[in-house]
């Protein structure tokens, strides 16, 4: 069986999902969720230990090979990211606090599961299709189930914010399927590796530039890349926390896969930067992203949308690191993948622990809960610690490298910049610090009980070992980077 | 959708006895349609369109409580997830006959066309049952709203 | 070649004036004819399934659904006038498209790059390997099987969404129509 | 006179255009799930296009003997936009579903009077 793990990690939790609508009773369906994502990560560290090992895994679906057929394909980058996506399924899903904050009665929560099983699913299968079209089958999938997920906030303002991630969405999707379409019509293939043999000799076709254009606006739209970010805050506002630890966690990685893939395996660095000099366009949006996130996050008054714009300060460091294009910078960009996974999830999970006790995510709601929280809002600290960068903890791994890239191309500017928006990172960082710590307590509550804290704690406790013990995270996302930059590995 | 005004006994009479004629026709259509995929347009997916327009019609005529009584709430939730889970499940036992995901050859040791015909049939079922319950259920939940 | 071209005028209209509709209920009954002008386009360009589908699909559930909303939302739209914004960013989308289609082969072209790769293969494979006549068919089913398990899935994520989202508020006899998604909701009469 | 042989995507560009406008500009939702449905099936057209072989015929195999050498059109692009086609159902089902809550909690489907309510509230 063990050969079919490629197919398996994506199948296993697509057909768990109708299962969770044949077994209704919510406990039992909360403890499959559960158990599918489990096994998820299970397989998904042992590809990673076996690309690593072995190089990257083809699997052809049907026995039919590539490019008749589809194919899934596994290297040193899909294998990591699967890893990623699996962690944060396996610590989110188990939470105690995966339902709060939710509208749904008790007879409808198997459903919610099952919306969460799909998301899991789609993100799974976008990251490890070899095949463009299949790409797009589970975006949607993703999307739908993300739409639904959003929805079931609390508020009635969960509506609006579903009902425009849909249309954002959609025409992101659809952007996807015309590029996809572009580049279909000039080389006859949906296959990614038979793409990259075929598109060097079609580089000038006025076609294919157009469908490069409109793969990466889509995946832009999808990754809520500055200035195309509008639905993002919203979105993760209104979901329930747990939903936006999730999503925050996950979603924008595969996004930024997504781009990734398309730039490194399809066309090739040499004719993104070298031919196109897409750096010049994508090092702005970057450098603005990183900037207006973070001020936007200092003025925010809801946890969970502070979190939001701080997310798209961070998208804007991942795209930086994809636009130096060295083994640094990308190195920089994919551990800052794991890094970030790790600290929103965090974060956002302690904000829905935050709910559990309070009803609320309005930043005064914490007050004074450094002390009546104390586990909680340690986990804050640390996680808000990391957002900034600060030695010792996992966000600094990840600017490192993003500095060193910089320095390598010469970008000094840029590393200062980098540097200065760390800066901004510590005055919203701060000010929760403040307000829970020595601020009035105005909610007489108690610590959330263990399986609420402890999933915030796994992830968070991620960000301490992985910021003082990088082998794994630097040396997946340093060998990701190599097989990107080296072409087709 | 289901708060319409009551409709004048003559004219309902009417659509019933047109109805006892069009959706056996519609549901024999849809039926054709699932099974001759192979060789002519159409497929699960259109079958499935289809078989749910027939009993949304009947919803329609009959009414909601009635169309309930005829397809209760629970099977309809059940062939929703019945239907991926067929699917999927052609999918798993090719894994476990040998071959790969879907590889639908291995379904029969003998004739790997044969095995191939066998599994495009029983997808195509597959996604003809989910589409149709999923159908049904987006009418179900539809038409059990009222108008604000 | 004429009977396309008129088709495609209509289309263009038949999308204008949806556009410019304020009254939904027109612009869903509209969109539907959109969907069965496409269908017939579809026949025309020898897509038969896509054309049953979209037929059955565009024309027939996606108006029953918009109709079916409309009488729980209401038909009515406010005036609006032309918005510069959009139309610049729509205008920049159709620049792009356009640029793209220059360098494509023509319409219809049998040497074009698709008709060359994998196609062949799958026309060669329906009668030596399935011996099924219906080609759609065969690649739908097998060949690209898997997109179909996701397409399946789609619909099925769909469905778990509209009843993760509507079911419930029936009158039941134990009355659980409260289902709230907040404070305002339900009682935001019209 | 090359580009002549390209018109038919110049229509379906136009046609995505105003599918893309009537999204991005009217403000009912309803009005723009309708505009994504023109815009979604202006991409299924496209795809469609370029399936299309002069002197083809559809992709089915007929009964009769002499079945080589028939020219058929190209069938992957059919199928693709079949899966297409279900997404985009799929979507309008999920986006009217949430157009008819939007209504029931705000008592309006239009965006700029939900933005106001919205802008209020918080």
């Amino acid at each position: 069986m063990s050969e079919h793990l490629s197919a398996l990690i994506v199948v296993l939790p697509l057909l768990a999902a109708p299962v969770c609508l044949l077994l209704r009773h919510t406990a039992m369906v909360r403890a499959w969720t559960s158990i599918v994502a489990w096994a998820c990560m299970i397989m998904a560290w042992t590809l990673l230990e076996r690309v690593q090992t072995g190089g990257a895994i083809s699997y052809s679906m049907g026995g039919w090979d590539p490019p008749l057929g589809i194919e899934y394909r596994l290297d040193a980058l899909n294998a990591y990211l699967l890893v990623i996506v699996t962690t944060i399924a396996a610590v989110v899903f188990p939470s105690g606090t995966i339902l709060t904050g939710t509208a749904l009665p008790e007879g409808k929560r198997h459903l919610y599961f099952a919306a969460l099983l799909l998301c899991l699913a789609g993100l799974l299968g976008i990251s490890s299709t070899g095949d463009l079209f299949n790409v797009f089958v589970f975006v949607e999938i993703t999307s739908l189930s993300s739409y639904t997920l959003i929805s079931l906030g609390k508020d009635r303002r969960a509506l609006t914010a579903a009902f425009s991630y849909l249309v954002m969405g959609t025409i992101g999707g659809t952007f996807l399927l015309l590029g996809i379409g572009f580049l279909y019509q000039v080389t006859g293939t949906l296959n990614m590796q038979d793409l990259a043999l075929r598109l060097p000799e079609l580089l000038e076709s006025r076609t294919v530039l157009a469908g490069f254009a409109f793969l990466m606006v889509g995946g832009s739209i999808k990754l809520a890349v500055f200035p195309l970010h509008q639905w993002l805050p919203n979105a993760y506002t209104q979901a329930p926390p747990a939903v936006s630890a999730f999503i925050a966690a996950t979603a924008t990685k595969v996004s930024y896969y997504l781009l990734a893939r398309v730039i490194f395996t399809i066309f090739g660095a040499a004719f993104v930067f070298d031919a196109l000099h897409l750096h010049w366009l994508m090092l702005p949006m970057a450098l603005a992203a990183m900037f207006a996130g973070s001020f936007a996050a200092v003025f925010q008054t809801d946890l969970k949308r502070l979190l939001a714009y701080s997310s798209i300060a961070q998208i804007g460091y991942m795209v930086l690191g994809l636009s130096m294009a060295s083994e640094a910078g990308l190195t920089g960009g994919i551990v800052h993948l794991f890094n970030h996974a790790l600290m929103k999830g965090g974060l956002f999970l302690a904000v829905a622990s935050v709910v559990m006790r309070t009803g609320s995510s309005s930043v005064n709601a914490i007050s004074g809960l450094g002390r009546k929280m104390p586990i909680t809002m340690a986990a804050m600290v640390i996680g808000g610690l990391s957002l900034i960068g600060v030695p010792g903890t996992a966000g600094f791994v990840s600017k490192w490298y993003l500095v060193v890239g910089a320095l390598e191309h010469g970008w000094y500017s840029v590393a200062v910049l980098i540097l200065l928006s760390s800066l901004i990172a510590v005055v919203y960082v701060w000010r929760l610090v403040e307000i829970a710590f020595f601020g009035e307590a105005t909610h007489d509550v108690c610590e959330v009980p263990w399986n609420s804290w402890l999933p915030t704690w796994i992830l968070i406790g991620g960000t301490l070992v992985f910021g003082l013990w990088t082998d794994v995270t630097v040396g997946g996302a340093s060998s990701a980077a190599r097989a990107l930059l080296g072409g087709t590995p | 959708m289901s708060s319409k005004p009551p409709m004048r006994m003559r004219e309902k009479v009417l659509l019933r006895v047109a109805s006892r004629v069009f959706i056996p026709l519609i549901l024999l259509f849809a039926l054709y349609v699932q099974f001759h995929g192979d060789f002519g347009p159409g497929g699960g997916f259109q079958a499935g369109v289809i078989f749910a327009a027939g009993f949304v019609l009947f919803g329609l005529i009959f009414g909601l409580e009635t169309l309930q009584q005829v397809v209760p709430w629970s099977i309809v939730e059940r062939s929703v997830a019945l239907g991926l889970l067929i699917f999927g499940g052609v999918g798993v036992a090719c894994l476990l006959r040998g071959g790969r995901f879907l590889d639908y050859g291995v379904l029969d040791h003998h004739s790997s066309m044969h095995g191939q015909h066998l599994g495009i049939l029983i997808i195509e079922l597959g996604v003809g049952l989910t589409v149709a319950a999923t159908m049904l259920a987006i009418f179900y939940a539809m038409a059990g709203r009222e108008r604000t | 070649m004429w009977i396309e071209i008129v088709l495609f005028a209509l289309l263009v209209i038949t999308a204008v004036t949806i556009a410019g509709l304020n009254d939904l209920f027109a612009a869903a009954m509209l969109s539907g004819i959109f969907s069965l002008l496409c269908a017939s386009l579809f026949t025309l360009m020898d897509a038969v399934d896509v054309a049953f589908t979209e037929a059955a699909v565009g024309a027939g559930i996606s108006t029953v659904l918009m109709l079916g909303a409309l009488s729980l939302t209401g038909n009515r739209e406010n005036q609006q006038p032309l918005r510069l914004g959009p139309f610049v960013v729509v205008l920049l989308t159709g620049a792009v498209l356009i640029y793209g289609t220059l360098d494509m082969p023509a319409y219809g072209d049998p040497a074009a790059p698709i008709h060359q790769h994998v196609a062949p293969e799958y026309i060669a494979g329906a009668t030596a390997e399935f011996g099924l006549p219906n080609i759609v068919t065969v690649v739908l089913g097998s060949y690209r099987g898997f997109d179909t398990l996701g397409e399946t899935a789609v619909i099925f994520t769909a469905g778990v969404g509209v009843m993760a989202l509507l079911l419930g508020r029936r009158k039941r006899r134990d009355g659980d129509e409260v289902e709230t998604s907040g404070e305002g909701h339900g009682d935001a009469k019209s | 006179m090359e580009a002549l042989g390209v018109w038919n995507y110049w229509v379906v560009v136009l046609l995505m255009m105003i599918g893309l406008y009537t999204v991005i500009a009217r403000d009912h939702l309803v009005k723009k799930l309708i505009g994504l449905g023109v815009f979604q099936v202006s991409v299924i057209m496209f795809y469609v296009s370029m399936g299309k072989v002069t002197g083809g015929t559809a992709p089915i195999i007929p009964d009769e003997v002499p079945a080589e050498g028939i020219l058929y059109s190209n069938p992957l692009p059919h199928v693709l936009m079949l899966t297409a086609i279900v997404v985009g159902v799929a979507t309008l089902a999920v986006g009217l579903a949430l157009v008819v809550r939007i209504r029931e909690a705000y008592g309006t489907a239009e965006e700029d009077e939900l933005q106001r309510m919205n802008g209020a509230q918080s």
